[in-house]
């Protein structure tokens, strides 16, 4: 039995053929750049420099702070450089050039762990820290971190086999290729939280999933294959809690707070590898389309990749792209420079051409209200969009501008072609630039009268 | 003293309807027909400059605490008054204007101007300020009467001309009703305003213009 | 006659009465009141019209002694009333030195390299929002030209020419709140009879400047050569000039390789683009 | 008391200032009253006998007119305001009609209007007074073509649409209705007065 | 990277639904069709040419303002065809030609284009249009032709024969003499577009189908007149004076088409309600109490302007907040405030 | 005084002869404290405050001072004597005991002294011939029209802040339009009548 969210979209979802397509190994290319911050949280320090010679899966990067996960090689060579990189988000970052010796001579430390080990819960959580497994479902959040501070406070694992974007088959090409590793990754998340239930929840657009996971699970693992109706932004955090228990998760609260952790579907497939094989979080399933590409395919790609490469071995493009992004059509960032990596949260290249983005000269909100039907935390964001434009800050608030997502549904929908989620991150930022301002100012007086 | 400034204050600058905005009800309610306008705008000229004369004289001798009280009742003698007198020979006005002649006293206009000018200045400023400010009032009062008995009604100089029925320029049958109704009044204003705000801001931006060359 | 009498008499008694009351409400309920603001109410013309958005001329007049609200809302009273509450609130512009706003940029479209094409509001902190952060030309320094301070200025004094901000000095009254509102901070204060300023913001080494715009500042020093009064020096790769010392002499103005000093007297006319550059 | 008066917040000083204007102010409108209140009386009654004689047949002496005077009203009709004798003393024919003030409920507000009845309690003329009914539509009620349908009736009058024989104005049903409930009215008020005596 | 290229980078979401604000627009004029063939089959031809007139005028107003003010155009939308049908819709199949181009006037230039354009005025332009002649010439608008026989589509004049309309009928207190089944096929005077409900509901059906509308206003707007005229009918016949005054007049135009213009309504769903409501009791009060014979026009009018005020008062519950988590915070914080 | 009487002439003063939107009284604070929906509220309830204390008053007045002395002549400059000191008076009462109040509804009280509403009311009372509850009646929910009508049209100028008008409306010329619009919109109660 599932529940509802309010709103929601659902767009052509554009996923054949990917999904007929069998993920393929992707060459690593003769240079991987691996910037030092592949996670939300605190970047890592570098442990190797120019000249030392990797081995593929060797940790070159780490951290003590707690929000954090370590980098591995992911080829093995030779570093050449130690520099600021540009990265798929555009800011510059420090990292690790290697150059591939085409050998891929594997780490020692990249050995399966053992039975005994993985049926300790805190062993888990550290073998998890120790393969650089971070957030699969693009937003990175250091896994590790989350089961530990989720502890005592989650009693339901949700896996989130969603994927409700259009083109995006990187999760539905895994759970058909490796329904027993990723069943097996979840029993391993459940035994690291400690929780005897886990539901996963798959939308019925993957139906062939859904019956084969059904058919892979035994009856008494704890993980109930949830099929789940179409429906775009399932798969965000918040609305799948909803979707799945009819839990809603307060404003600015975690979903520990409703006792539940997701985890994306891929991510419990690299715990099951890191576990089973030893293999640290080096590689993922992408999947390559958009209307600049002749033919959909999901590869596993190294993180590091640059984008160029991967388009290049995807059979190139055949009309000059307008737009490259990121991620998906929904959620995805669009870059602007090609030679940037493929990230640990990358599930998606997309290469558009011009007609598909419908962008006008003139927006104009009509008032048609399409954009509050859709939106999935109960916002009202054509009057969002209104105090954003005049800098009202306390319009923003009484709007619970900050309570937005960025899904992108209102957009999506909106037939005046507002930039809708574009504006709503631009509030953001004047609100937090004027809290810290504010902030500064406080203190300021506060230290004028001290002293 | 000076005349002249004072002169194109009250009539444009310092237009007490359409810069000031002072005294807008009757300037929307009453501007149906010319006689209206002008029967209005002349009282109101009228009790405005006594007034003035009247407040100005006594402005050292009124202590502040019962300033409004005092000039509220000096206005309301004058305005009573002018009413009687209208009564009594122009009685097809005081049938027209109905409330809208005792209702002078709350006039905007007379009590700001008395606050604004004659309780600072000399006798004979306050007089010409009178003056020059009810014809600014006035000439405002007619223009709109003209615009809206003309598209309401088809005529011009309702009341006056042609008998008291105004000459007819089209059928009456073909005059938007809705113009001598409160909307018209409302809207005739408004345009009136922003016409007066953008030949305002046209003459100083050709004059900074000049400046420049 | 007898109504006559009786008027005078019912009427002046009311009067009285009335009097009575109010001196004796006076004096009962007399509250304290700041001095200026009875000064500030006695000068608002006191038609209560309510055009300053406050409830009435008193109501304003509290709010300027009391909440700082600006003194120049009054639609009915003018500037000569402007003049006088400043008198009485002791903010008359004590003659100091009048500043406006400037836009160290001269990146006009075409003259300085973007790295993509922008879709999206044209509004500078939400153009900070995509690419990583720092806008879409290349020079990271640079104005953007989506105009968010013009929408911040209250006094039409700053405008988007080809692609930059440009302040308009006559009409600028150097309030910052442009600069406040800008992402790049690349609007500075400088002294109203400043005639010579280096329109640029960027820290770039020269060669990497030279990648991305026509006339950034690519630290040369030739001008703080050729300054006989030592006002132009460049520090962090970029020049700037000492308006202690600039006595406007426009030496550096010519002598820019880059045609970048703008002297703004000659150069470039309140309100119009740089002519110098193009 | 002079120390006191000097000084312009006390007490006696700001009642009598304001006693002063008051009385001052309240002398000089007395003074015009006295003057206009003749002339205001006497223009509004030329004004109500110029309507009222408007639904008589001409007075036959010319000069006099009709002399009126008011009866007492006691029905409890609250449309009917005032009603009239109206006698022609000088002639030699002596002529006495009612002439009722009425003003029913238009669509516009009241409508003020005169009803002339004969001894006979029979209309013989209908004017209106002042009426703020819509121009062209309900305004139409002051065109002769519509009140004469009410002279030379009596009894009860009623819109064609209402089964009666008064043709309504086009689309001023309600003006019409208000018209002729007004007659009505009037014609009761006589009967009920002629009753009485 | 290949030389040169400059790849555009904008906000996600990268892809748009393929609905814009003209295919919507089109959407509802398709809408609005069935009810113009009706239209022609009742009051002839004329009421065609009377719609072309009025239609032609909107559109021309708007280009041209837009023009005057050196403004982007904006005819591309078609919202000023829409308006243009509105007005011809709800005036008699016999105003003269004139009217309707200055109510066309009145709407896009006045009501519409000074605030703006699209989506900026807060008044609904055809029914402030409408509102504007009615008010000011209505000796001209007060009286619709009866509807023709079969064999007079080509009749243009102006003079055809004139009868009262059902609405009339029912505001003098009485049942008309036509069928339940003429009133709701058309076959009744009235305003050229609002006499037949089929068609317009037929229409209705089309938007709600094709997601233009949600059926929340229309919904509660007409249950509410419903309810009302049910529960206080004038005679002893409730349903039968409840089913004249849903058909009857301009109530299903109003609102299928005109309660649901976007600009003019809520767009909270709890706001929809509110105004649909809001609607329908003030159609009843008018049409009751009112000297005006029809309420639906100033019905919306009046709930126009308070569009406002109930968006800003029906702000969807927040999401992770449930009611009984508000009342212990403010029962929490009075306890605090102890 | 019937139940249906006060129906009537609370429904005439709110809705069909609207002081501001029918009969153009008080316009100038209509039009000045119509900014903000709170000070708008404020000065609605003040209105209605005064207005019914003014009716009160100058009832009393009228009837027992100017009539039996054949001073109806005298009737605006007593009215408007009266009003003038009792706001005063109230004003400075609330200033020195309820201070609270007097924020949130004196700082409007001077503003009316000078609104033709006020005024207005007092006249009309004695035109219709009211008797002292009519006049009362007369008098609060004469303001409560205001009050509507304050609200509803400060709620419009607050959607106004997202038009897009030309400059040369900028300020009172859309906002008079405006609320000649809300005008017509209200010429839907025009003529009603609850018999
Ligand atoms: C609008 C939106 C859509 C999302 N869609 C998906 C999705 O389809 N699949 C998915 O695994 N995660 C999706 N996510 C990310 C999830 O919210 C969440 O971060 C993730 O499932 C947590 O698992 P992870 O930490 O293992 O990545 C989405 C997030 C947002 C905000
Ligand atoms: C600063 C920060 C702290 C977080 N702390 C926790 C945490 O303690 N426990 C947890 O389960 N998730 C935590 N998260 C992860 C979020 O709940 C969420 O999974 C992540 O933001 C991505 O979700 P999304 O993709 O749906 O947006 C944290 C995220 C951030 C940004
Ligand atoms: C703006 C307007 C003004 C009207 N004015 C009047 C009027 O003054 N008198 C009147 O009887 N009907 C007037 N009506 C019409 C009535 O409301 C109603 O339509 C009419 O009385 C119905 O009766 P009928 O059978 O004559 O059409 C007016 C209608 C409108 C729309
Ligand atoms: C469902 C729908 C209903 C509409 N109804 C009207 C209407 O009643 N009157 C009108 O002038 N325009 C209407 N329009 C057109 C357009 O939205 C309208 O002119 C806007 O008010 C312009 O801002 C409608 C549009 C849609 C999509
Ligand atoms: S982007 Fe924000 S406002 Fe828009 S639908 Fe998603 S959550 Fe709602
Ligand atoms: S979907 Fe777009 S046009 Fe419609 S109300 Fe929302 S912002 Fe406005
Ligand atoms: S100066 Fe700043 S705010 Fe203004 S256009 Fe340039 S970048 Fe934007
Ligand atoms: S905001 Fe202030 S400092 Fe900036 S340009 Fe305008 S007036 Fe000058
Ligand atoms: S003139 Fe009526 S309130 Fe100002």
């Amino acid at each position: 039995m599932s529940f509802k969210f309010h709103g929601g979209v659902h767009p052509p979802d554009k996923k054949s053929p990917a999904d007929k397509t069998q993920v393929i190994p992707l060459n690593p290319p003769s240079l991987v750049v691996i910037p030092m911050s592949l996670h939300i949280g605190a970047p890592c320090r570098p442990a190797v420099k120019v000249g030392d010679m990797v081995k593929l899966g060797q940790k070159i990067g780490d951290s003590d702070a707690p929000v954090s996960a370590p980098i591995h090689a992911t080829v093995s060579g030779k570093v050449t450089a130690v520099e600021p990189r540009l990265t798929p988000a555009g800011t510059m970052v420090t990292s690790v050039v290697i150059e591939n010796d085409g050998m891929d001579t594997p780490c020692e430390t990249m050995v399966p762990h053992s039975e005994e080990e993985l049926s300790d819960p805190d062993a888990i959580v550290a073998l998890i820290r120790e393969a650089g497994i971070v957030g699969m479902g693009g937003a990175t959040f250091p896994t590790a971190f989350k089961i530990t501070s989720g502890k005592g406070k989650v009693d339901t694992v949700i896996i989130n086999g969603a994927e409700c974007e259009p083109y995006i088959t990187s999760d539905y090409r895994t759970m058909l290729e490796h329904p027993e590793e990723v069943l097996g990754g979840i029993r391993l998340i459940m035994k690291a939280c400690g929780v005897s239930r886990a539901i996963f929840a798959i939308e019925d657009n993957k139906a062939d999933a859904i019956a084969l996971l059904k058919s892979k699970n035994s009856e008494n693992s704890g993980i109930d294959i949830l099929p789940l109706k179409t429906l775009y932004p399932q798969g965000a955090e918040k609305q799948l809690i909803k979707t799945v228990t009819g839990l809603e998760v307060p404003p600015g609260g975690l979903p520990a707070a409703v006792g539940c952790a997701v985890f994306n579907c891929f991510t419990a497939y690299s715990v099951y590898r890191a576990a089973y094989e030893g293999r640290p979080a080096i590689e993922r399933v992408v999947t390559v389309a958009g209307s600049a590409m002749e033919q959909p395919k999901n590869y596993l790609v190294r993180v590091g990749t640059p984008l160029e490469y991967v388009f290049e071995q995807a059979g190139g493009f055949i009309k000059e792209p307008h737009k490259v992004i990121m991620g998906g059509p929904m959620m995805g960032v669009a870059v602007h420079d090609l030679s940037v990596p493929v990230i640990k949260g990358t599930n998606a290249l997309l290469a558009f051409c011009e007609d598909e983005t419908r962008t006008v000269e003139n927006p104009t909100c009509i008032r048609c209200g399409k954009c509050v039907e859709v939106c999935p935390m109960n916002l009202l964001p054509l009057y969002m969009y209104m105090y954003e434009q005049k800098d009202d800050y306390a319009g923003m608030e009484r709007n619970r501008l900050t309570d937005c997502i960025e899904c992108g549904a209102c957009a999506y929908n909106c037939p005046g072609r507002l930039h809708l989620t574009h504006s709503f991150r631009a509030g953001k930022a004047k609100i937090a630039a004027r809290a810290a301002a504010e902030k500064a100012r406080a203190e300021a007086t506060k230290a004028a009268t001290t002293v | 003293m000076n005349v002249k400034k004072q002169f194109k204050e009250g009539l444009i600058t310092q237009n007490p309807v359409l810069v000031q905005l002072l005294g807008m009800c009757s300037t929307m309610a009453i501007t149906t027909t010319l006689f209206n306008g002008l029967g209005m705008g002349l009282s109101v000229l009228i009790i405005l400059t006594c007034c003035n004369i009247v407040i100005a004289l006594l402005r050292k001798v009124i202590p502040s605490k019962i300033r409004i009280a005092a000039y509220v009742v000096v206005i309301a003698g004058f305005v009573t008054i002018v009413d009687l007198i209208i009564q009594a020979f122009v009685p097809a006005l005081s049938s027209s204007l109905g409330v809208f002649i005792p209702l002078i006293v709350v006039n905007c206009i007379i009590l700001g101007r008395a606050e604004a000018f004659a309780s600072k200045n000399s006798v004979g400023a306050s007089a010409l300020d009178g003056i020059f400010q009810g014809l600014g009032y006035t000439v405002v009062l007619v223009i709109m009467c003209v615009i809206r008995e003309f598209l309401g009604k088809g005529t011009f100089g309702g009341g006056i001309l042609n008998g008291g029925a105004g000459i007819q320029i089209f059928p009456e049958e073909y005059g938007a009703l809705l113009m001598i109704l409160p909307f018209g009044g409302f809207l005739t204003l408004g345009c009136l305003i922003a016409f007066v705000q953008w030949a305002l801001r046209r003459a100083e931006n050709k004059k900074k213009e000049e400046v420049e060359k | 006659m007898t109504n006559v009498i009786y008027a005078v008499a019912v009427l002046g008694l009311l009067g009285a009465f009335f009097g009575l009351v109010l001196a004796f409400a006076a004096r009962k309920f007399a509250v304290e009141v700041d001095e200026r603001q009875l000064q500030v109410e006695e000068t608002l013309p006191g038609a209560n019209c309510g055009g300053c958005g406050y409830a009435g001329c008193a109501a304003y007049a509290a709010a300027i002694v009391n909440e700082g609200a600006p003194i120049n809302l009054c639609v009915a009273g003018g500037s000569q009333v402007i003049a006088d509450i400043s008198h009485i609130m002791g903010i008359e512009s004590a003659e100091t030195e009048r500043f406006v706003a400037h836009v160290r940029c001269s990146g006009c479209t075409g003259i300085a390299r973007e790295k993509f094409e922008y879709d999206g509001i044209p509004d500078c902190v939400a153009a900070m929002r995509l690419g990583g952060g720092q806008g879409f030309k290349e020079c990271s320094a640079s104005c953007l030209g989506l105009g968010t301070c013009v929408r911040a200025c209250q006094f039409d004094a700053i405008h988007i020419i080809d692609g930059v901000a440009v302040v308009d000095h006559e009409k600028c009254v150097g309030c910052m709140a442009c600069a406040e509102v800008c992402p790049k901070d690349v609007i500075e204060k400088i002294p109203y009879s400043a005639n010579i300023t280096v329109p640029c913001n960027s820290l770039d080494k020269g060669p990497v400047v030279r990648k991305y715009c026509d006339v950034g500042c690519i630290a040369c020093k030739i001008c703080e050569r050729v300054c006989e009064y030592d006002a132009i020096h460049v520090t962090d790769n970029l020049a700037h000039i000492d308006y202690d010392k600039c006595v406007s002499c426009g030496k550096c103005v010519e002598k820019c390789p880059r045609n970048l000093i703008l002297d703004i007297r000659t150069d470039r006319k309140a309100g119009e683009p740089s002519t110098a550059n193009s | 008391m002079t120390e006191a008066y000097k000084n312009p917040n006390s007490m006696p000083r700001l009642v009598l200032t304001l006693f002063a204007i008051t009385a001052v102010t309240s002398l000089l409108l007395g003074l015009v009253n006295y003057i206009t209140k003749d002339i205001i009386r006497k223009q509004q009654e030329e004004k109500e006998a110029a309507a009222m004689a408007f639904v008589l047949p001409p007075a036959i002496n010319e000069e006099t007119g009709y002399s009126f005077t008011e009866l007492e009203y006691t029905g409890s009709d609250a449309i009917v305001e005032k009603v009239f004798k109206a006698e022609d003393l000088l002639s030699s024919q002596y002529a006495s009609y009612y002439v009722v003030l009425v003003s029913p409920s238009g669509f516009g507000g009241e409508i003020n209007m005169a009803v002339g009845i004969d001894r006979n309690k029979t209309v013989i003329g209908v004017s209106i007074i002042s009426m703020s009914e819509t121009s062209g539509l309900g305004s139409n009620a002051s065109s002769p073509g519509f009140l004469n349908q009410y002279v030379g009736g009596s009894g009860e009058f009623a819109v064609s649409k209402d089964g009666g024989e008064i043709d309504a104005l086009t689309g001023a049903t309600v003006t019409s209705r208000a018209v002729t409930a007004g007659v009505n009215s009037a014609l009761k008020a006589v009967s009920i007065l002629d009753k009485e005596g | 990277m290949a030389e040169n290229r400059k790849l555009t980078v904008s906000s996600s979401p990268h892809i748009r639904s393929a609905q814009d604000t003209r295919s919507i627009m089109l959407d509802v004029i398709i809408a609005l069709s069935p009810a113009l063939l009706v239209a022609v089959y009742v009051f002839g031809l004329r009421a065609l040419v009377l719609t072309c007139v009025s239609v032609a005028a909107s559109v021309f107003f708007e280009w041209a303002y837009r023009k005057l003010m050196k403004k982007p155009s904006s005819i591309g939308d078609l919202s000023a065809v829409i308006t243009g049908m509105l007005i011809a819709y709800c005036l008699p199949a016999n105003t003269p030609y004139w009217i309707p181009v200055i109510a066309a006037f009145f709407a896009i230039v006045i009501v519409k284009q000074l605030y703006g354009g699209i989506g900026k005025n807060f008044l609904n332009p055809a029914l402030a249009g409408r509102a504007f002649v009615v008010a000011s010439w209505p000796a001209l608008l007060a009286l619709s032709p009866a509807p023709l026989g079969y064999d007079s589509i080509f009749n243009f004049g102006s003079d055809a024969v004139t009868a009262a309309t059902p609405m009339a009928s029912l505001h003098a207190g009485s049942l008309p003499d036509v069928g339940i089944l003429d009133m709701f096929l058309g076959k009744i005077g009235g305003s050229l577009g609002e006499v037949s409900s089929f068609a317009l509901l037929v229409g209705g059906a089309y938007l709600v189908i094709r997601k233009i509308i949600c059926c929340r206003i229309p919904v509660s707007y007409i249950l509410t007149v419903a309810v009302l005229t049910f529960i206080f009918p004038k005679g002893n016949n409730n349903l039968q004076w409840m089913l004249y005054n849903l058909l009857g007049g301009g109530l299903m135009l109003g609102a299928i088409f005109m309660a649901t213009d976007y600009s003019t309504s809520p767009v909270t769903p709890k706001g929809q309600i509110i105004f649909g409501i809001g609607c329908g009791l003030l159609t009843v009060f008018i049409r009751y109490f009112g000297s005006y014979v029809e309420g639906v026009s100033y019905a919306i009018l009046i709930m126009n302007v308070c569009v406002w005020l109930i968006d800003k008062y029906t702000l969807p519950r927040r999401f992770g907040v449930t009611r009984e988590d508000k009342r212990s915070a403010k029962k929490s914080k009075e306890v605090a405030a102890q | 005084m019937s139940f249906t009487g006060i129906l009537s002439i609370s429904l005439g003063a709110i809705l069909v002869e609207n002081f501001i939107l029918v009969q153009f009284l008080g316009i100038c604070p209509f039009m000045g404290v119509s900014k903000k929906m709170d000070t708008a509220t404020g000065m609605g309830l003040a209105v209605i405050f005064v207005m019914a204390l003014a009716s009160m008053f100058c009832w009393v007045v009228n009837e027992f001072l100017l009539v039996p002395l054949g001073l109806e002549y005298m009737q605006t400059l007593a009215y408007i004597l009266v009003i003038a000191s009792l706001v005063q008076f109230v004003e400075m009462f609330l200033q020195k005991f309820i201070p609270s109040l007097y924020t949130a509804l004196g700082i409007y009280l001077p503003l009316i002294t000078t609104n033709c509403a006020v005024l207005g009311v007092a006249l009309l009372n004695t035109q219709k011939g009211y008797n002292f509850i009519e006049s009362v009646v007369y008098g609060v929910t004469g303001g409560v029209g205001f009050l509507l009508a304050i609200v509803l049209f400060a709620s419009v100028r607050e959607r106004m802040e997202f038009a897009d008008y030309p400059k040369a409306f900028e300020g009172f010329p859309i906002a008079l339009i405006s609320a000649g619009l809300i005008a017509l919109a209200f010429m839907g109660f025009s003529g009603l009548k609850i018999w």
